[in-house]
């Protein structure tokens, strides 16, 4: 056995003696990763306060592409669509808060008919209505986007079914930015609650209008939380959804088979139904969380946060909804970390260098599945 | 606003027209004797050319549909060769809206230079380019002869021309590591391209003469010569870049490789917004635009390009090559089992298509004038893949069809239909233009033409040869019936 | 080609044709195959079988280099294989089929086989591209013997359809032809007679008998249908867990309770005999 | 049967999509704009044909929004000609074209428009990169063009430095409004640092920091920052924690309205307190006031501003279009449009040389103050500097560079 493996390895040696080689692209690898590192720390140590508070911009960033790269990676892991309209979903659910909320008060109802509840309480339930009226709305849209122009298609080539979607991407920007439906205009968003500001500087104090904080202080505010909060809370609703549930069992079965799915009685058209409008969901909720945290919206919103998450999903390894978190979270500090120490116009070649190169290492995303080559 | 019927049919019969053009130029190129052949393409090329004429105030094609000709026959050379690389190769590409930019740009920097009396772009860009074929290609291919060991033994470039080699000797060496060596490579060609350039560039100088008095090198055959010279050069700029790129990013999968050539274009169009800040050609102005481009492409040189992605196209497929390439679409792994290097036919097929494309892309920058980082924005980009999947996958016709068809209709039909309509009216075009995709795409998910050929394009037909010998022993089992069917 | 050798090939007129030592394959700590040898001699029509998942398409797949195997050496007449490319080893003379065909579907038949000629066109992309006359003679050439070649196999005249149209067995048939195309000294076929009737194997087994003379071939398959092995088979090899629990001709094999164990479970062992 | 169901499905979308906003009614109104109608029966009829007026503007692409507002502020003067009787006796027919703000749109709508419609004048485009295409297209076919809100000096100006003959433009060019914007931060606001936040790829802001920075320097001022975002951006909050680092006295951020709502109200929830200070894009009725409020910005009009034409642009748009506000880019297509038409009346002809020669010559009290054009066709115009407040924008002083 020992003559064997030496004899093999000698010859394999011979056949491939470029493998010896290998330092070459590795060293290029860690020379890049190197230069990361000592941009970062010195960064770091140049501003540690400064540094703290771009990497926070990052993690807010990265918690919304978190909500909407869920979507993206639910739907491909499914149906194996990259669903280019589900941005614009996103983009609709920040319209119809917006509408809620400047329109119709939706958020203030609980004031006007639950007399005598606290003025805190009664923002909470407001705001909490205006974003599940989102996530409904959403949820319906998608619906009707995926039996529309999805459905009919399920048999023909992939591609025909991205190329619907890249129609149907079109038409919600589109069509949204006729005059009659949202207008082309970019409308000031109009908050449901208001946002407040705190700092950290020898504990945590909330920031008035107008007052500058002290220097050396950490800043972050509400909807920060709120954004962490629901990003988490739905990454948990998610994978108990799937992993506990028995509709989420059919989703797992309708990924890696449909055929056997659909003879295990499986309503298969029904569990992709389903999958769009969770996907929805989530990325109405990004949508509003998203409009409050960034207060300008605009029918073609939606177009570069979709990509992002996409981004992000592919990073982690599409239909792994752990990896699109983690993909999320890294685009977030990616691009946070570019702004703050590269160059603003860097970031998107930063994020998608950074893309490349892990998928070079890992072919199929940070937690996908190495896919064995069936022969 | 009166509606003006007449517009709207002249647009239709446009399409018409264009397509039927485009229907009688393939059948003359699939004419059998060469003459015919040609007698052929000079009608098709003579036809639009008198329609481009302007006698007295008379003229059929003004310059709207000029225009739109222009931007097929570039639009056309993209998808034809997105097709190679998708229809035929299979590989899922969103960078050829990149490749595009990169030839456009390369292109209108060297004629820019040049009308500037400047031709450092000519012998930079050429010689970087020249250097980086044959650092590709290696010693012992195409540049093996006197141009390569010249300029080896001249530069002491040996190690940039070694890297093919080295990488062929040393057969097994990772991606990444043949990446890092042609990256090494590249930086090492341009720099002794500039070294070199830059000095034989400066001998020319006097040539130039003055704006009031040019030079012999400001005459008209010679600018006509630089400009075919610029155009190549984007192209094959665009192409080994398409090789750097591709060499290790081919070796993910389909949807990742569309991901990532997708972030490919958009690094492109980052780089093209900073132009002058992060990288030295202040003439591209970065966001601003790069103005003073000549606009030096004729119809004719339109035409020939034109011609040229269609036969290199048609012949490329109807070959072993071609057939290797579309194995790799089939089935990788019956390929390799077959023979068939799948990573060296994806990077070929890789490389022929953004040749295609920078060839495009410079005709584009010298039928414009004008060249913003904008126009090469990657939403744009789906334009290709959206004429390539309604003419059809596959089929070199569809994209060639659909090029023009989709051309003619976006910008021609619903321009004039919706001008027709009242100022409210053109804020519905980008409405509309998704529902058509939609319900095409919908009714004919296969394409328009799903894999029909026309004329030139069809597989030609090799008859078998009267003197066939008869099968010498009949197999058993000759009438194997398909089971359980 | 000539590649430099380091492993000697062993005696000097025979060589095998194919000789496995060692053999390894490790999936993630699953070991798929361990230390499987195996040789073939030349002029040889064997086969390998075992039960589902025993390994035997991994070892094929480590032959043909689809699988880069963990430890071990397979030698092609005294070349070792293990490290190329996979195409390289289909060029030094292995073609191989595949247990789920694997055709070009959207390519004709003629295509198919084209192809399995394409190493050795005699042309390049630019004679290709510029329609060189060296061109024009060896796509001539290459068409014609194409055409002779599915004449051989009664295949003419489909040759102009798509290979997805076809029938099952003319599928199987296409498959075995193209890998034939290839001009293989060595044919490995993976459970040629999958999903086939007794009728179409009784056809089969004529059929592979027919190249196995015609272009004097070596020939490894792996079958289930026993009684396809038992008939054309000169030599067993049985494989169970990856590893190799027998050897011998049809006849020992079938008696082999070791085999008949791993086939049937214990106890069964006794009522053996008739199901192999 | 499959197609109907579809066809059926997506109405449903697209009516369910406009419910959503249908009654537009709310604190922002939406800007209703509607088919021209044609003159008021009351208005003297234009009896000498038709004069055709062409309107590219970006009604697609990235920015469909300034598109819109250019269309209905060159609209509402065109109707307001036709009203009086149209020009030199003809009906003025405006033609409205989607050039996308990129370059091939732009020259397809241009051909179109000259080639096709025999249009010999275009008011548009509102983008740089689409009106220099655009120009020389109209410069070599000898047709007038003047582009309302193009800034980039290219627009009107060869690469050899000849100016193109035909071509003008209504708004400031980059250098004015920046040096004005750095005499206002020196001297009014006492300003020693200031902070600049760019879009690299946009010229308008380009040019305008560029310009600042310059004359900022000049006259004693330190910038003590320089950052880049791109249009796109949403999140500014790495950005800011930068600026809060440096702690300027005043932040310039020449870029439009919705650029200034995203970063001044991020600035304003990281305490920030410096005042932001702009150019005339923030101009708009959905400036975000309370996130803009205390920063100033250079303009050629003031809202408030008691000028007749000022008054009357405002009531005609609002009147016309249901009550929008018009922003900066409504105001100039108006002027840009008016200097047109204007033109074309005191050259008593539409024959495009002696257009060309009356503009020129031209002295025009607009929206945005009385117009001339200088040597490279660029207006001169006065510039005010106006403020933010919480509630309105206010007039704060006039500042001649």
């Amino acid at each position: 056995m020992a003559q064997a493996s030496i004899s093999q390895k000698s010859s394999l040696a011979a056949r491939r003696p470029g493998a010896r080689f290998a330092w070459i692209g590795q060293g290029f690898l860690l020379l890049l990763a190197l230069g990361v590192v000592y941009i970062l720390v010195t960064s770091f140590l140049k501003d540690p306060m400064l540094f703290a508070q771009v990497v926070l911009s990052g993690l807010q960033l990265g918690f919304v592409y978190a909500l909407i790269a869920l979507g993206y990676t639910m739907v491909y892991g499914i149906v194996r669509l990259i669903n280019f309209a589900h941005g614009d979903v996103f983009m609709v659910g920040a319209f119809v808060s917006y509408y809620a909320v400047a329109r119709f008060q939706l958020h203030l109802w609980p004031q006007l008919v639950l007399k005598g509840l606290s003025p805190g309480a009664a923002v909470v339930i407001g705001s909490v209505t205006v974003m599940l009226l989102s996530m409904l709305v959403c949820m319906a849209l998608a619906v009707v986007i995926e039996r529309v122009a999805y459905k009919p298609l399920r048999d023909a080539p992939r591609i025909a079914a991205l190329i619907t979607a890249i129609g149907v991407s079109f038409f919600l920007e589109y069509y949204g930015a006729l005059n009659f439906v949202f207008s082309p205009r970019f409308i000031p968003y109009q908050r449901p609650f208001e946002v407040v500001t705190f700092y950290v500087n020898n504990g945590i104090h909330q920031l008035q209008p107008g007052q500058a904080p002290p220097s050396g202080s950490l800043l972050f505010s509400n909807i920060f939380l709120i954004i962490m909060v629901a990003s988490i809370g739905m990454q948990v609703v998610l994978q108990y959804l799937v992993r506990r549930t028995k509709i989420g069992k059919a989703m797992r079965a309708s990924s890696v088979d449909k055929a056997t799915a659909r003879l295990m009685g499986i309503n298969v058209d029904g569990i992709i139904s389903f999958t769009f409008a969770l996907g929805a969901a989530f990325a109405g909720l990004g949508g509003v969380l998203y409009a409050i945290a960034y207060p300008s919206i605009n029918t073609l919103m939606g177009v570069l946060p979709g990509l992002k998450a996409f981004v992000a999903a592919v990073l982690g390894g599409i239909g792994s909804i752990p990896g699109a978190f983690v993909g999320a979270l890294i685009m977030g500090q990616a691009e946070a970390l570019t702004m703050g120490y590269i160059s603003t116009p860097m970031r998107d070649a930063v994020a998608f260098t950074i893309l490349i190169l892990v998928l070079l290492v890992r072919p199929r995303g940070i937690f996908g599945e190495p896919e064995q080559e069936k022969a | 606003m009166t509606f003006n019927l007449q517009f709207l049919v002249f647009s239709v019969l446009k399409i018409v027209a264009v397509l039927a053009w485009v229907y009688f130029v393939l059948w003359a190129l699939g004419r059998k004797p060469l003459w015919a052949k040609l007698v052929g393409i000079a009608v098709a090329f003579g036809v639009v050319q008198l329609a481009l004429t302007k006698v007295g105030d008379f003229q059929v094609m003004n310059d709207f549909d000029r225009g739109l000709l222009f931007q097929a026959c570039a639009m056309t050379m993209v998808a034809l060769g997105l097709n190679l690389i998708y229809g035929f190769n299979g590989q899922f590409s969103l960078g050829q809206w990149g490749f595009y930019g990169l030839g456009a740009y390369a292109a209108a920097d060297i004629t820019y230079r040049w009308v500037n009396g400047d031709a450092s772009g000519v012998f930079v860009a050429g010689l970087g380019v020249l250097l980086g074929g044959a650092m590709i290609l290696g010693v012992g291919r195409l540049a093996s002869g006197v141009f390569v060991a010249g300029l080896g033994v001249l530069l002491g470039g040996a190690m940039i021309l070694g890297v093919g080699r080295l990488v062929k000797r040393y057969k097994g060496m990772p991606i990444l590591s043949q990446f890092t060596l042609y990256l090494i490579g590249a930086v090492l060609a341009g720099f002794l391209a500039v070294v070199i350039g830059n000095p034989i560039a400066r001998a020319f100088a006097g040539g130039f003469g003055t704006v009031a008095a040019p030079g012999i090198l400001q005459s008209v055959p010679i600018q006509q010569a630089v400009f075919l010279l610029a155009v190549l050069i984007g192209g094959v700029f665009a192409a080994e870049i398409s090789f750097l790129f591709g060499l290790p990013v081919l070796t993910l999968g389909s949807d990742y490789f569309g991901i990532a050539t997708l972030g490919f274009s958009i690094v492109v169009q980052t780089l093209m917004v900073n132009t002058d800040t992060l990288l030295p050609f202040p003439e591209m102005k970065g966001g601003r635009g790069m103005i003073g481009i000549p606009k030096w492409t004729t119809w004719a040189w339109a035409f020939i390009f034109l011609m040229f992605a269609i036969i290199v196209m048609r012949n490329l497929i109807y070959s072993s090559t071609g057939r290797a390439i579309m194995s790799v679409r089939e089935d990788e792994t019956a390929g390799k089992a077959m023979g068939v290097d799948i990573a060296h036919y994806k990077l070929l097929s890789f490389v022929i298509g953004s040749l295609f494309a920078g060839l495009a892309g410079g005709i584009y920058a010298h039928y414009i004038g004008f060249l913003s980082p904008g126009t090469f924005d990657f939403i744009v980009g789906f334009n290709p893949l959206i004429i390539v999947v309604f003419g059809g996958l596959g089929s070199m016709t569809g994209t060639i069809a659909a090029s023009f068809g989709w051309l003619f209709f976006l910008e021609g039909l619903l321009r004039v239909l919706l001008g027709q309509l009242g100022t409210e009216a053109p804020t519905w075009r980008y409405v509309l233009y998704p529902i058509t995709l939609l319900l095409l795409m919908l009714l004919r998910p296969q394409g328009l033409l799903g894999n029909v050929e026309w004329g030139f394009l069809k597989r030609p037909i090799y008859p078998p040869r009267k003197d066939s010998p008869a099968a010498t022993a009949a197999p058993p089992g000759g009438e194997l019936q398909p089971a359980g069917e | 080609m000539t590649h430099p050798t380091l492993v000697p090939a062993q005696g000097g007129a025979a060589v095998p044709a194919l000789q496995i030592t060692g053999l390894t394959k490790i999936f993630g700590g699953l070991r798929a195959v361990g230390n499987f040898d195996l040789t073939v001699q030349p002029g040889a029509l064997d086969g390998l079988i075992g039960p589902n998942g025993a390994g035997k398409t991994t070892v094929f797949n480590m032959i043909s280099g689809l699988y880069v195997p963990t430890n071990g050496e397979v030698d092609l007449y005294g070349e070792p294989l293990v490290g190329l490319e996979p195409f390289e080893i289909t060029q030094m003379g292995i073609g191989r089929t595949f247990q789920n065909i694997r055709l070009f579907p959207n390519l004709t038949v003629l295509d198919n086989v084209l192809i399995a000629y394409h190493p050795h066109a005699g042309y390049g992309l630019f004679d290709g591209i510029l329609r060189t006359a060296r061109f024009g003679n060896k796509e001539r050439e290459m068409i014609d013997r194409a055409r002779e070649f599915l004449a051989i196999f009664g295949l003419e005249r489909i040759q102009d359809q798509m290979a997805r149209n076809l029938p099952y067995g003319e599928q199987r048939r296409v498959e075995i032809a193209r890998a034939l195309a290839a001009n293989p000294k060595l044919l490995l076929l993976d459970e040629p007679a999958a999903g086939m009737n007794p009728n179409e194997i009784e056809r089969l087994m004529e059929y592979i008998h027919f190249i196995h003379d015609r272009f004097n071939l070596t020939i490894l398959l792996i079958e289930h249908q026993m009684r396809l092995v038992m008939n054309i088979c000169q030599n067993l090899t049985v494989m169970d867990f990856g590893e190799v629990i027998a050897r011998g001709t049809p006849k020992e094999i079938q008696n082999n309770p070791q085999v008949i164990e791993a086939y049937l479970g214990r106890g069964a062992a006794a009522r053996a005999g008739v199901a192999l | 049967m499959r197609l109907f169901k579809l066809v059926s499905l997506i109405v449903l979308v697209a009516l369910v999509l406009s419910a959503c906003a249908a009654p537009t009614a709310a604190p922002a109104p939406a800007a209703k704009a509607e088919p021209t109608k044609a003159p008021a029966a009351a208005a003297p009829a234009a009896t000498g044909g038709d004069l055709k007026v062409a309107v590219l503007a970006p009604l697609s692409g990235a920015v469909p929004t300034f598109g819109v507002m250019t269309r209905d502020g060159a609209l509402l003067a065109i109707e307001e000609w036709n009203a009086k009787g149209g020009v030199n006796g003809k009906k003025i027919v405006p033609i409205v074209e989607d050039s996308q703000c990129t370059p091939d749109p732009a020259v397809n709508a241009a051909n179109k428009v000259i080639d096709q419609d025999k249009v010999k004048f275009i008011v548009g485009e509102v983008c740089s990169k689409a009106s220099i295409p655009i120009s020389e297209i109209a410069n070599a076919k000898k047709v007038i063009q003047i582009s309302p809100t193009s800034t980039n000096t290219d627009v009107t100006v060869m690469k050899d430095g000849k100016v193109k003959d035909y071509i003008f433009r209504a708004c400031f060019i980059d250098p004015f409004q920046g040096k004005v914007g750095a005499k206002f931060a020196t001297e009014n606001l006492k300003a020693k640092t200031a902070f600049l936040l760019l879009d690299q790829a946009n010229d308008y802001v380009k040019g305008l920091s560029e310009e600042f920075e310059k004359a900022f320097t000049a006259s004693g001022g330190k910038i003590v920052g320089k950052e880049t975002y791109t249009a796109k951006d949403t999140d500014f909050s790495a950005i800011l924690a930068k600026v809060a680092a440096a702690k300027p006295d005043v932040i310039y951020l020449p870029d439009y309205y919705n650029i200034v709502n995203l970063a001044a109200k991020q600035a304003k929830e990281k305490g920030i307190t410096a005042p932001f200070l702009g150019g005339d894009g923030w101009d708009s009725a959905d400036l975000d006031l309370k996130a803009a409020a205390g920063g100033y910005f250079t303009n050629h009009y003031s809202p408030d501003s008691t000028a007749p034409e000022a008054v009357a642009f405002m009531k005609a748009f609002k009147d016309k279009y249901k009550g929008a506000t018009p922003d900066a880019l409504a105001a100039l297509a108006y002027d840009a449009t008016n200097l047109l038409l204007n033109s074309i009346k005191t050259a008593g002809s539409d024959d495009t040389d002696k257009v060309k020669a009356a503009m020129e010559g031209i002295s025009m009290p607009g929206v945005s103050g009385k117009i001339t054009f200088d040597k490279q066709h660029n207006p001169i115009k006065a510039a005010t500097i106006l403020k933010v407040t919480p509630d309105k924008v206010v007039f704060d002083s006039v500042v001649n560079p």
